[in-house]
């Protein structure tokens, strides 16, 4: 799939909504705390900072598990769990250098996020365009365009 | 597979399917890459007599074989159909960033058959084709087209029609991005007919060369050797607006549809000096290192804001000598059939065809309804409009000067067009050479661009010769380091007598060009002056690990100019067919009038030399047994 | 190229499986004593407890190694490595090998103790351990050794209703992963379930005349059916000792950077190789399942020429006991001593906190209760972050839009943060 | 010796992109723009085209990202570094780049970025408009210095 949620904290402004949509269309339940997104706050800055699995490609969240349930989607680059064989142990949670590892107390198991299998229902409903959804390539090729044309703006001032 | 991306992709739009062929090694070899693939797979599959606008023609995109490499103006996609101008082989060749992104989607070549239902595009992505609706961009000119569809796909190449293509105007082109596009040959026509707006495509697939080192090495080489080329430094300031003073001094300019000779005005009108006034900054399409494409801005005046790449020796040619506009006029010209995606040589050449039979009474100002005059951008710009939009009178210019011709009594002496394509310029009656017999010869008809002596001087002028040969012009060294067989290059130059044979150096220029036309590099002169086929078989080699001969490579070239004979052949192409327009028989403009019969001569040796049968010019059983061509 | 894997433990697996997964082509061969397939040991005193079924110990089926194209020969051990002639030899057949990787694992550790080998005596450390305590049918234990291991053993069987006593030489429990206070705090949820606790107490006999009638140590005696030895792990280096690789001061197979051992195509993984700790540098023997894997990857990559090298041992032990995290990552007070540490300790209703920060790093971090955000905690620790720099990054409002992960270790750090301003 | 800088005049640069396919070519053996260190923006409308590649910054934000170390500056060389068996492939480099540079390779999911060919880059020597140069840190300075002082004085109309 090569596609990733491509994050722009600059334009989160807290609402939450994705954390509502993701819990309720992952787990049934209306519970921001199941959300396989979280923004992180920083109360005095006014800065909200989505945060959800990145999909590393080579991920230690797989390396600690201590049930190798952590695994590789070979077709779609997805890191995906086999939930029935979670122990709960967490193991992952501290390993996952993002924090992107959810602990679902209700299932008792950890859960990350799937780009629910390739349309992501938090950046469907996202209000303000701070998540998109995109290819890598593409993602990449946009920063550089920025880079470029910023450069080129100053150049024309300079 | 080294070097290739080592699949054809085909596209049937009639049972909206997508299949991929694998790419054969001995085919690859056979047939090297861009014309050759699309010759070869044209004249296997088109059956013959189908009607060029109708769902039995194919389009085939080849991509050359060195593009996708930093192999020097390596960049070039030949495109090839049934032509609707001339019903024979119509093919067209485009450089920019097409070609590299259609070999890293992981195809060498793209196959479109058949008719879509309803307005679509073809998208390609990393080795996956779609055929998706295009009812968002009907009608749409190719600038919004492109930028419709760079909105919806990030980061793809675009290769699309604009309204002429979709009104299928004959002369339409195939548009490659916003600048480039196919424009000879009505290939636009066929896609438009095929009613598919645009191919868009998009790979970040690698080419893998067999001897990294050696491509390196040959790309390091093969920069020099351009850049030693006397050329190199006045095209990579003028691009090909170098010729424009030379052209206009020796009457090889067409100018007034080919009616007048040399303008006195001209060189201060549309010398090269003329790239300083509108621009500063040079564009290259990829792995260039001549950058021969100018960014043009109108900076005053009524086109003022006008920016295009732009300042081509062909519009200024089309539109500024044969229709007499003004510089500013032309760039604005060259905008609008970027836009229109037409022609610029076909359409600038068939509305100076319409002034003059309206200045010679053959048509009348109601059958157009408006004034129109040379130098008249306005007019000249709705007669454009009209052409498009197939209205009034536009709507028989729109099938090509050849067929308007038949509709008006009287027309055909002012009928500009070989084989029903119309000219650029190179008028042979002032300048006779090497190319000006290529217009003859070329399979396409109508112009000079598939047959160029490799080094061509454009100091002189000078017909002495007659008609077999012209001036040579060169030093000694520069006729050591010409890479040609010994034998061929004493048969071709004679250094004593400093001339060239024009028939056995036009064979060996259509077959050179056709070899860089599919190894995908460009045939700006420094390139043709520098590289030859013995350092294209060492590129050919290191990047497809396939060790190839200087010869053999000739050979495929040469294979493949057969290979389209044949299909114009197949198609009915009749020896008569093969002469200049009549006027140039008959008026003097530009220099002295043509003798058919001198003209005939130099044809008949060059069939002898291509081993083609004398008057009918067909290859002989021995040519094609020699070339593995069994029809 | 023939690559021989000795263990299917979790380096055994992951060292096959990164060579699988990297070439296609590559011979893989797997020894092994056991015949199971592989199983996750950490999850035994899950099994114990009854919060899973015995199948889901296993992580793969027998099938699953010829799905991937690993031929194995388990159920027999590896009597010696020929390193000249690159064979090993397995039930009196040599099999020759282009490289090695051992991964012999650890074994548990017994003390000399008079009764240990009577009946009723166990370790736990593979299914059959398991197997045979339950078979045992304990009802009264004594479990010696309060390391994570003896805990989570005594939790598991005082769940299963048996009366369970826990037995510790040194002082606390869990001495080595956890300092005074969060051992306490441990203790006490032990201890509120039931169990007896004795800290600093040597087992000096298992009494019994055919079989475990109880336990003395140097303070009491302690009535028991079951013995449980919980009191460390050994690194399982007899094979590797007889042929002749060498082996380090902390017991284990001396390897380099690239888990190559001294000997020519020879590699070693897991619990049976020391490591360097990514914070001291020293040579240190961290038994823990995420290293092993870890160190499996790398020795794989390095087997089939892939220059990749280990970036040391990180300590991460997390243990849930009674439904409460206890988390310990790095080092411990104890082994940083006193000189130049900066300890912060924080206590709620929710989370307990002990963070200990040398040279403006942090060192180490144990935690009890709800430890959300820790992931990021341990990156800092791992990465040797200074918190200057993390404090950087909070004051750039550019920076920390492109780091939110580190917001979620703040809540750990901001006192220490706001104390330096 | 004074640190050599790459130095990027994209005023000179007209959008051949040879230095992608050269960089690809050296670094990975294959020729695609998506594995060239250095990537040119062209873009059409406005005409500009701009190389771009790494700054190699002092303090390297993708190498502040990087959660598990695998960027590193290399204080010898200038060069800033990723090591590949370190790189988890999270992409979070490729974000935090402010110039857009960090490059991630799909195929083999690692980041990849320039490192200057180890010294001697090979971009350079195929760039024919001299956009990419590698030179001395003060002449590159130098060079910047004097384009803002002749466009200040043609403003000011002096020259």
């Amino acid at each position: 799939m090569n596609k990733a949620v491509v994050i722009n904290a600059e334009l989160c402004n807290g609402c939450g909504i994705c954390e509502l949509v993701c819990a309720l269309s992952t787990t049934g339940q209306w519970h921001p705390s199941l959300s396989r997104i979280k923004i992180l706050a920083d109360g005095q800055e006014n800065l909200y900072l989505p945060l959800t699995c990145i999909h590393c490609i080579n991920p230690p969240c797989a390396t600690a598990c201590l049930m190798n349930v952590i695994k590789k989607e070979p077709e779609t680059g997805l890191t995906i769990r086999d939930k029935t064989s979670c122990i709960g142990c967490r193991a992952c949670e501290i390993n996952c250098p993002f924090g992107a590892c959810v602990y679902d107390y209700i299932e008792e198991i950890v859960v990350n996020c799937d780009l629910c299998r390739g349309n992501p229902a938090c950046v469907q409903h996202c209000p303000t365009g701070a998540l998109n959804f995109m290819e890598i390539e593409e993602m990449m090729g946009r920063r550089r365009e920025k880079t470029a044309h910023e450069q080129v703006i100053k150049g024309m001032k300079a | 597979m080294y070097g290739y991306a080592g699949r054809l992709l085909e596209v049937d739009l009639s049972r909206n399917r997508i299949s991929i062929r694998e790419l054969a090694p001995e085919f690859a070899r056979k047939h090297i890459g861009g014309i050759g693939f699309n010759a070869a797979v044209l004249y296997e599959e088109l059956p013959a007599g189908i009607d060029p606008l109708s769902e039995d023609n194919m389009l085939v995109f080849g991509v050359g074989t060195m593009v996708g490499t930093p192999f020097p103006t390596a960049a070039r996609t030949e495109v090839s159909a049934k032509s609707p101008m001339t019903g024979q082989f119509g093919t067209s060749n485009s450089g920019a960033f097409f070609g590299t992104q259609l070999k890293g989607s992981g195809f060498d070549a793209l196959i479109i058959k058949g008719k879509a239902e309803r307005p679509v595009y073809i998208y390609v992505d990393n080795g996956k084709a779609e055929i998706l609706d295009a009812s968002f961009l009907w009608g749409k000119d190719a600038w919004e087209a492109i930028d419709l569809l760079k909105s919806k796909h990030y980061g793809v190449e675009v290769a699309l029609i604009g309204q002429a293509g979709e009104n299928l105007v004959r002369f339409a082109s195939i548009e490659n991005g916003y600048y480039d596009g196919w424009g000879r040959t009505g290939l636009g026509a066929v896609m438009g007919s095929k009613r598919l707006k645009a191919v868009a495509v998009r790979g970040t697939q690698a080419t893998k060369p067999y001897d990294v080192k050696g491509l390196l090495e040959i790309s390091k080489e093969c920069q020099e050797l351009i850049k030693s080329s006397p050329f190199y430094i006045p095209f990579t300031k003028y691009g090909t607006m170098n010729a424009a003073v030379p052209y206009g001094r020796f009457g090889a300019m067409g100018t007034y549809n080919f009616s007048r000779g040399p303008l006195p005005d001209w060189e201060e009108r549309a010398g090269r000096q003329v790239v300083e006034k509108y621009s500063s900054r040079h564009v290259a399409c990829q792995s260039c290192i001549i950058a021969c494409g100018h960014w043009v801005e109108v900076k005053e005046g009524k086109y003022s804001g006008l920016k295009i790449k732009d300042l081509e020796i062909t519009p200024v040619a089309s539109f500024g000598a044969n229709l007499g506009l003004n510089m500013d006029a032309v760039i604005k010209a060259t905008e609008l059939c970027q836009r229109f995606g037409i022609d610029l040589v076909s359409a600038g050449s068939v509305i100076a065809f319409a002034v003059e039979l309206l200045k010679k009474g053959i048509i009348s100002r109601e059958d157009i309804g408006y004034d129109l005059d040379w130098g008249d951008d306005e007019a000249v710009f709705q007669l454009l409009q009209d052409i498009v939009e197939k209205k009034g009178i536009g709507k028989i210019l729109a099938e090509g000067t050849k067929r308007a011709a038949d509709h008006f009594k009287g027309a055909d002496k002012y009928a500009v067009h070989i084989k029903g394509l119309e000219i650029p310029m190179i008028d042979p009656r002032g300048r006779w050479s090497t190319w000006t017999l290529g217009m003859l010869t070329n399979i396409r008809g109508g112009d000079h661009l598939r047959c160029r002596n490799p080094i061509e001087n454009l100091r002189y002028n000078e017909n002495k010769h007659g008609y077999l040969k012209e001036r040579f012009g060169f030093t000694e060294k520069a006729y050591d380091q010409l890479d040609m067989p010994a034998d061929l290059k004493a048969r071709a130059i004679d250094l004593e007598n400093d001339t060239v044979d024009i028939a056995v150096m036009s064979r060996w220029a259509e077959d050179l060009i056709n070899l860089f036309n599919s190894m995908g590099i460009c045939i700006r002169p420094p390139v043709m002056h520098k590289i030859g086929p013995t350092v294209l078989a060492r590129a050919y080699t290191v990047l497809t690990g396939m060790e190839i001969t200087a010869e053999e490579l000739m050979r495929a070239a040469e294979r493949i100019w057969n290979l389209m004979k044949l299909f114009n052949i197949r198609e009915g192409e009749e020896p008569g067919e093969i002469k200049f327009p009549r006027r140039f028989y008959e008026e003097k403009a530009g220099g002295e009038k043509l003798d058919e019969e001198k003209i005939q001569n130099v044809l008949e040796k060059y069939y002898e030399v291509r081993g083609w049968e004398m008057n009918t010019g067909k290859p002989k059983r021995e040519t094609l047994e020699r070339l593995g061509i069994y029809p | 190229m023939r690559i021989a894997v000795i263990g299917n433990g979790a380096a055994g697996n992951e060292a096959a499986e990164t060579i699988r997964k990297y070439d296609k082509d590559a011979e893989i061969i797997m020894f092994s004593q056991e015949d199971y397939p592989e199983y996750s040991p950490c999850a035994l005193p899950d099994y114990i407890a009854g919060w899973i079924p015995r199948m889901r110990l296993f992580l793969k089926e027998h099938k699953d190694y010829e799905d991937k194209q690993i031929r194995t020969e388990f159920g027999s051990r590896v009597n010696e490595i020929n390193i000249e002639k690159r064979e090993v030899v397995v039930a009196g057949k040599a099999v020759s090998y282009d490289k090695l990787i051992i991964a012999t694992g650890s074994k548990v550790f017994v003390p000399p103790v008079k009764g240990a080998d009577l009946p009723g005596n166990f370790v736990l450390k593979s299914v059959s351990d398991v197997d045979s305590i339950l078979d045992h049918r304990p009802k009264k234990v004594a479990v010696i050794g309060a390391g994570n291991i003896g805990v989570e053993i005594a939790a598991a069987l005082k769940l299963q209703g048996c009366q369970v006593a826990l037995v510790e030489v040194a002082e606390r429990v869990m001495p080595k992963i956890f300092d005074h206070k969060p051992s306490l705090l441990i203790r006490k949820m032990l201890e509120s379930r039931g169990i007896e606790i004795c800290t600093g107490e040597t087992v000096r006999e298992v009494k019994g005349a055919s079989r475990v009638e109880g336990i003395a140590s140097d303070k009491r005696a302690i009535a028991c059916d079951t013995v449980i030895w919980a009191t460390g792990f050994r690194p399982n280096v007899e094979l590797a000792q007889k042929s002749g690789i060498g082996i380090g001061e902390s017991g284990g197979i001396r390897v380099n950077t690239r888990l190559e051992t001294d000997q020519p195509g020879v590699y070693a993984c897991g619990d049976c190789t020391e490591s360097l700790d990514i914070l001291t540098g020293k040579s240190v023997f961290t038994p823990l399942w995420a290293n092993a894997k870890r160190q499996a990857q790398v020795a794989a990559l390095n087997c089939i020429g892939r220059a990749v090298e280990y970036e040391g041992s990180f300590s991460t032990v997390i243990e849930e006991i009674y439904g409460t995290v206890c988390i310990s990552l790095g080092l411990t007070g104890e082994t940083l001593g006193q000189s130049n540490v900066r300890v912060l300790e924080k206590e709620d209703k929710q989370l307990y906190y002990k963070l200990l920060i040398v040279d403006d790093r942090i060192a180490g971090l144990q935690a009890i209760g709800r430890c959300s955000g820790i992931g990021a905690v341990a990156a800092l620790i791992k990465n040797k972050t200074s918190l200057c720099e993390v404090q950087r990054v909070f004051q750039n409002k550019a920076l920390i839009l492109k780091n939110p992960w580190y917001l979620g270790a703040v809540k750990y750090i901001l006192e220490y943060m706001n104390e330096m301003l | 010796m004074s640190v050599k800088v790459l130095f990027i005049d994209y005023r000179k640069c007209v959008g051949c992109a040879t230095c992608e396919m050269i960089c690809s070519l050296v670094n990975e053996g294959v020729c695609t723009p998506s594995l060239s260190r250095i990537r040119v923006v062209r873009n059409e409308k406005n005409n500009y085209s701009v190389p771009i590649t790494c700054a190699f910054c002092d303090k390297p934000p993708c190498a502040g990202v990087c959660p598990v170390t695998a960027i590193v500056k290399n204080r010898e060389t200038g060069a800033v570094e990723v090591r590949n068996d370190l790189c988890i492939g999270c992409r979070q480099c490729v974000q935090a780049c402010p110039f857009g540079h960090m490059s991630f390779d799909v195929s083999k999911g690692v980041a990849f970025k320039c490192d200057l060919c180890g010294g001697d880059p090979e971009c350079v020597k195929f760039c024919w408009t001299k956009a990419i140069q590698f030179i001395p840190l003060d002449m590159a300075l130098d060079s910047k210095r004097r384009t803002v002082a002749e466009r200040f004085l043609e403003e000011s109309g002096v020259i």
